[in-house]
C-alpha cells in the first residue's frame, strides 16, 4: 500500500512532493517564477523539478511579477494550469492588477464563461532578519477579495494535501507558505495521491476550557502555548481554519461555544487583518457562550523593524500567547 | 475573419460581395451601425453606465481580425465593441450585455467594457488600461506550450503605453517567441489629454527594443492595417516571435458617450478633418468602387442591412428579460 | 468674520476648496494624476485649479500609476508635498508597491530620518453602473498597513476639514471619496481655514437604543435608517469614525457602551473588510455591556456586476440596515 | 564625490594623492575592504539575515558619486553598501546598521538593504527590485520644481529592466526634462539566472526609446564611467533632462554571502576571467602608477588606511548597544 505510507518530510519536501505529483498526473500544470528553475528558488522549495519537467514547464522568468502573473491568468484561461512562484510575499503588492482585478473577477465578470485556474505559491512571516520589505504577513488582503481563494497551511502534510487541491481549484488561489518553516519544520506526510478540501478547519490538538485559532505560522505557537497552559492545568484546544476562504466558520465557532473563551492568531498585522475577521466570525456565532470577548493577536501595528531584539518583539510568541490566556482564563 | 462569422445575414448577401475586401467594408459599417446604435441608447437615457465609441477606428479591428482564425485569441478594452464584432461577436448578445439583461455574453454581470465569449476567442474587454496585455500574451503562451498554432491580438490606446506591465510582457513575448500581436490603437487621446502630452520618445522603437518586430501603419486605411497584420500573425504563427502594430487613427465621437464639450482639449476642426479626409468607411468604399469590387448600391445594401440588423438586435436586447436576484451569487467561484 | 462664514457646497466643491486654500497657503503643494489640469479629472472634482495654479503644479500625467505615486513618494521626501489623484480606487492595485512597501515604511525603516508627506486621494463605491472594475472599496487593505493614514470623509465640510488636515499630515495619507456624492451631496461647509484632526470620530446623530457606526457613503446610509427606526420607535446613534487610521476607537466603544447594540455599515467587502474590525473593536470594547453580537453589513461577496438590478443588491440600504436593526432591538 | 566626504582620514593622505583620480582609487578600495569586513562577520556568524557585496562592481559607485555634489541625491538597492559610502556614508555607522544596532544610521530598523542618509543625499537603498526608480524620478521632479539644481542618481541591477515601473519613470523623466541619471549595474545575473535569459532586445535602446540619452560604458574602467557620468549629470543639471548609463560588470562572488556554490549556474573560470583581467580597483592602480600619480607604496597605504578604517567601523559597531525596547513603536508615524 504506497499510498498509504506516511513519512517524515520538510514542509518544503511536503510542497515539492505536491508539486511533481500533480506536474505528473496532468500536464498542463507548469511552474512560472524567478529563479525556480536550476536554482530551484531560493528557499531551495522546487529543487529537483526541472530535472525531470524541464525548462518549458518549470519557467525561469525575468523580475516582473506583474507581467509573468498576468502571463498566468491568461494561460490559465487557455488550457494551462500555471503556478505561479512569488518569491516573498512582500512582492504580490506587484501582482494585485493582476490578481485581483483580472483573476479574480474574470470568471464572475464573464458571467461564468471563462474560468482561471491558476495558483500563486508565495511566502509569508518575519523574524528572518529580513527587514520590513521581507517580512509581510499580506494574506488578509487577499482572503477580502470575492473570486481568489486562500490558503494558509501550516504542517507539511497541510500543505501537500492542499497544495493538491489549490492546483486541482478551477479558480485563482493564493498559497501562502511561512517561509520559515521550509526547512525547519518536519512532520509526517501520507505518501502518493491525499489531498484536503479546501474550507475544513483541522482541530490541531482537542482542549476543554479556551480555543486557540492559530493560522499558518502561528499554528505552532499556539500548540507550544497551550503545552504551556497545560502545566498550569488550562486545557487549551487549537483551531487552524488552514484555509482563510473558504472559511470554516462552524468549526470556529462551536469550537468557542464549547470552550466560551476564544483568542486568535495570526502573524499579519494586527489591525484590520485576518484575526478581525476570525474574532468577528466568532463573536456573531458564539456570542451568548463567550465569557469574555474574544482576544486578537497579530503582528505589532509596525512595519518590520530589522534589529533583531526590536523584530521579535512584533510577532506574537508562546508565551504571549500563554500569558494572554491565562489572563482570558482566569477573568473569567 | 477568414473563417465564417457568427450573423446570418452574411450568408444572403449576393455574390459579387463575397469578398474579402468588401467583407471588410461590411464589418466596418456594422461597427460604425452598432456605435449608432449604442450612442442612441445613450442618448434615450437606456443604457446604464457608459460606453466608449469605436467610431472612426473601424479599420482597425477589421483588418486585424481579417487575419486571424475563429479560435485565434484576441483581448480588448474599454473601447471594445469593434473588436468583438469583427473577432464575430453577434450583437444582439452584446446589445443585451450592454442593457445587462441576462441574455448578453456576460450574462449581464460585465456591460459595455467587459464582453467576453470563448466561442469566437475573445478572452475579454478590459477596463483596466492596460489591463489585458498579461492575458493576451498568456494566452499565447498557452497557444505556444499547447502546440495549437494559435495566435493571440491585444488590442489597446496608446494610452497603455503608460502602463509598465505592457514592457515586461513584450519582453516576455520576446524571449520566448510567442504568438502574440500587441495592436496600439493610437486616437491621439488618452481621455482628454493629448498623447504627445504623455508619451515620451518614438513609439515603435519602444517595441523594437524589446526585440519585438513593430511597424507603423495608417489605422484609417483597412487595406493596410489588414497588409500589415496578415504579415505579423503570419510570422507569429510560424513561430518567429511577437509583433507591434501601431495604428494611427482617430475617436469621432468623445472619449465616452457624455464627452460632448470638447473644445477644451481639441478643436472642431480637427474633428471634421478627420471625418472628411480620412474616414475609413468612405476611403474603403471609394477604392472598391474604384477597382470595380462593388458599386454605390453594392455599398447602399450592405448600409441598410447593417442597420436594419443593429436595430434587430438592439430589438432583441430592450425586450430580454433582466438576470434574476439570486444570479447576483453565482460565478464568483468556478 | 469670513472665516466663520458657512456655505452649502458639494462635496467636490468642498475637497476643491480644500486643495485650493492649501495650494495658496503653501507652495509646496503640487498635484498630480490623470487628466487633473484642463480636464478637472473626469469627475471634475479639480476644474479651475489649473488655472489658479499652472501646470506646474497641477500636473496631467501619463496613465501610470505606479510610476506617478513612486515620483510622489520621491518627491515628498524632497521637499514638495504631492497631492496625488487615482481616479477610480480600483487602479490603487497598480499601486501598492509603492504605496505600501515604499512610502509606509521609509519613516520608520530609515529610523525617523526620511519623511513621506504626501496624500493619495482616491475613490469608492458601487452603484454607479461601473461594474466590477471601477466599483471597489479598497480601503480595508490601507487601514491594514502601518505607516499610512486612511480618511473616509462622509460630509462635504469633513472632506474640506480632513483634507487640509490630510495635506499638513507629515505621513502618506490615503484619502477616499465616495465618487456617487461627489456631485449629489450637498453640505454646509466653513469658508476659509478650518480643519479636523484625523483620528476624532463625529456623532451624526444622537440616539440611544442602537448604535450605527457608517463609514463615507454609509453615513448616509445608516442616517436614512435612522429615520426609519425613529418611526417605529427606535433611537438610533450614528456615528461616523471618520479615520479608520487613526482610529477613534473609544468613541465607537462608549457608544455601544451607551446602546449595548451595534451595527457596523461599510461599502467595502464585507469579509476581512472594515467591518471585521470595527466589530472587533467594539466587541473587545464593549462586550460586558452588548446585548447581543455587533452585526456587519458590507458589500456582498462578490464581484460588483454590472447589470443594475444585480448591482443594487450587492450594497447596503437604508431599509437593509432598518431591518437589520430591527431584529436586533427586538431580539434584545 | 568632488565635495568631501565625511570620513576623516581622507584629510591625512599625503598632497600627492589629492587628486581626483587617485581619490577614486582610495574610495573603491573603501569599498572593497568595507564589503570584506561584511563577509567577515556573515561568516563569524555575527551578522543578522544577509548581504550582498558589491565587490567586483566598486568602479560604478565610485566614477558616479564622484560626479555628483553632496546635496545631490542617490537611491540604491539591496547590493547598495557601494553606493551609500561612495556617497559619502561613514562606515562605523553603516556597519552598526548592519548589526541592528541604534548607532546605525536607521538606528538598526533598516539593516543592509535599507542604509539612508539625509545628510549625504542617500533616499534609501532598498530592498525591491525597482523600487527605487519613482523615488529618484520624484527627487528630480522636486529639484526641478524647486529650482535648486539637484540632481537624482538611480542606481539599479540589470534585473531591475524586468520591472514595468522603470518605463513609466523614464517616461515621466523625458517628457518633463527631469536631472535624473538611472545607473544600470549589469553584472550578468539576476540572481541565479543569467541575464540574457531574461533580458530580449537591447538595453541602451529600451531608454532611448523614452527619449532617455543612454549609452554603455565598461563599468570595470572607473575613468569611463566617470567620463560619461560627468557628461550626464552636466545635462540633467543644465535641465537638459535624464540619461541612461548602462555599466558593464561583474559581482565577484555570490548574489548574497550565503551564495557559496555557484557553479550550477557560472563557472570558476568565468570568476577568475573576471577577477584577473578586469579587476577594476588593479586596473586602475595600474594606470595611476603608468601615469606617475602614484606609486606602489602609495598605493598600498591606501589599502592599509583602508583596511585599518574599516576595522576600527566593526569595532564600533559591535560595540554599539541594541535598540531599546521601546523603540520598535516609534517611527511609525512622523
Ligand atoms: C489603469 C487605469 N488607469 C486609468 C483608467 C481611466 N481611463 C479609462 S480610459 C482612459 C484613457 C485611455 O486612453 P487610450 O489608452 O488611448 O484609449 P482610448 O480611450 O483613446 O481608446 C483612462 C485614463 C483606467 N481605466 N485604468
Ligand atoms: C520585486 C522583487 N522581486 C524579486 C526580488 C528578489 N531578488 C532580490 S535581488 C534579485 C536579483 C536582482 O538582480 P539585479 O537587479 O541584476 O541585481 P544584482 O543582484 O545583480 O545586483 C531578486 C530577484 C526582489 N527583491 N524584489
Ligand atoms: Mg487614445
Ligand atoms: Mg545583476
Amino acid at each position: 500500500m504506497p499510498d498509504t505510507e506516511v513519512r517524515e518530510l520538510t514542509f518544503a519536501q511536503a510542497v515539492r512532493e505536491a508539486l511533481a505529483e500533480e506536474m505528473r498526473r496532468d500536464s498542463r500544470v507548469c511552474i512560472l517564477g524567478e529563479d525556480v528553475a536550476e536554482a530551484g528558488t531560493p528557499f531551495k522549495v522546487l529543487s529537483g523539478l526541472v530535472e525531470e519537467f524541464g525548462t518549458t514547464r518549470v519557467v525561469d522568468t525575468p523580475i516582473s511579477e506583474a507581467g509573468f502573473c498576468g502571463v498566468a491568468v491568461g494561460a490559465a484561461m487557455t488550457g494551462l494550469r500555471p503556478v505561479v512562484d512569488i518569491m516573498f510575499g512582500d512582492f504580490l503588492t506587484l501582482t494585485m492588477d493582476q490578481l485581483v482585478n483580472q483573476a479574480a473577477k474574470i470568471h464572475y465578470m464573464s458571467g461564468g464563461r471563462w474560468k482561471v485556474p491558476m495558483v500563486v505559491r508565495t511566502t509569508l512571516g518575519a523574524t528572518r532578519r529580513s527587514a520590513a520589505q521581507h517580512s509581510q504577513s499580506l494574506h488578509a488582503w487577499f482572503s477580502h477579495v470575492p473570486g481568489l481563494k486562500v490558503i494558509m497551511p501550516s504542517t507539511p502534510a497541510d500543505a501537500k494535501g492542499l497544495l493538491k487541491s489549490a492546483i486541482r481549484d478551477e479558480n485563482p488561489v493564493i498559497f501562502f507558505e511561512d517561509k520559515m518553516m521550509h526547512h525547519k519544520l518536519r512532520g509526517p506526510v501520507p505518501a502518493g495521491d491525499f489531498s484536503i478540501p479546501l474550507g475544513v478547519a483541522d482541530v490541531k490538538r482537542e482542549g476543554t476550557d479556551i480555543t486557540l485559532v492559530g493560522t499558518s505560522s502561528m499554528v505552532q505557537v499556539a500548540l507550544g502555548a497551550a503545552t504551556l497552559l497545560e502545566q498550569i492545568g488550562i486545557s487549551a484546544e487549537v483551531i487552524d481554519p488552514r484555509t482563510l476562504w473558504p472559511l470554516d466558520e462552524a468549526a470556529l465557532v462551536n469550537s468557542a461555544r464549547k470552550t466560551s473563551r476564544a483568542i486568535v492568531i495570526d502573524e499579519g498585522y494586527g489591525r484590520y487583518g485576518a484575526t478581525a475577521e476570525l474574532a468577528a466570525v466568532i463573536s456573531e456565532g458564539a456570542f451568548y457562550d463567550l465569557d469574555g470577548p474574544v482576544i486578537r493577536m497579530g503582528a505589532m501595528h509596525v512595519p518590520i523593524p530589522f534589529s533583531p531584539p526590536l523584530e521579535d518583539l512584533t510577532v506574537p510568541t508562546e508565551n504571549s500567547v500563554f500569558e494572554a490566556a491565562r489572563k482570558l482564563c482566569r477573568r473569567a | 475573419m477568414t473563417s465564417t462569422p457568427g450573423t446570418d445575414d452574411k450568408e444572403l448577401l449576393p455574390a459579387v460581395l463575397d469578398d474579402r475586401w468588401v467583407e471588410m467594408y461590411r464589418q466596418m459599417v456594422r461597427i460604425r451601425a452598432f456605435e449608432e446604435q449604442v450612442n442612441e441608447l445613450y442618448t434615450r437615457a437606456v443604457m446604464p453606465g457608459l460606453a466608449h465609441l469605436y467610431i472612426g477606428e473601424e479599420a482597425i479591428a477589421v483588418g486585424v481580425s481579417e487575419s486571424l482564425h475563429q479560435d485565434d485569441y484576441i483581448t480588448s478594452t474599454h473601447r471594445g465593441h469593434g473588436h468583438c464584432l469583427a473577432k464575430g461577436a453577434a450583437p444582439d448578445r452584446m446589445f443585451a450585455e450592454l442593457l445587462g439583461k441576462a441574455a448578453g455574453y456576460c450574462h449581464g454581470k460585465g456591460g459595455s467594457m467587459h464582453i467576453a465569449d470563448p466561442s469566437t476567442g475573445n478572452l475579454g474587454a478590459n477596463a483596466i488600461v492596460g489591463g489585458s496585455m498579461g492575458i493576451a500574451t498568456g494566452a499565447a503562451f498557452s497557444a505556444k506550450q499547447l502546440g495549437n498554432g494559435r495566435v493571440a491580438v491585444c488590442y489597446f490606446g496608446e494610452g497603455a503605453l503608460g502602463q509598465g506591465v505592457l514592457y515586461e510582457v513584450m519582453n516576455l513575448a520576446s524571449l520566448w517567441s510567442l504568438p502574440v500581436l500587441y495592436v496600439c490603437e493610437n486616437n491621439l487621446y488618452n481621455e482628454y489629454t493629448h498623447f504627445t502630452e504623455t508619451t515620451a520618445g518614438d513609439i515603435c522603437a519602444r517595441a523594437s527594443a524589446f526585440g519585438v518586430c513593430a511597424e507603423s501603419v495608417d489605422g484609417q486605411d483597412v487595406r493596410a492595417v489588414h497588409e500589415a497584420a496578415l504579415l505579423m500573425v503570419g510570422r507569429a504563427r510560424r513561430g518567429e516571435g511577437p509583433a507591434f502594430l501601431l495604428c494611427n487613427t482617430y475617436r469621432y465621437t468623445g472619449h465616452h458617450v457624455g464627452d460632448i464639450s470638447r473644445e477644451y482639449y481639441r478643436s472642431k476642426q480637427e474633428e471634421q478633418d478627420w471625418k472628411t479626409h480620412r474616414d475609413p468607411i468612405r476611403r474603403h468604399g471609394e477604392w472598391l468602387m474604384a477597382e470595380g469590387l462593388a458599386d454605390q448600391a453594392a455599398l447602399m445594401a450592405v448600409e441598410h442591412e447593417a442597420r436594419a440588423e443593429m436595430l434587430a438586435a438592439v430589438e432583441f436586447a430592450t425586450a430580454a428579460p433582466w438576470p434574476l436576484p439570486e444570479d447576483v451569487e453565482r460565478h464568483v467561484y468556478a
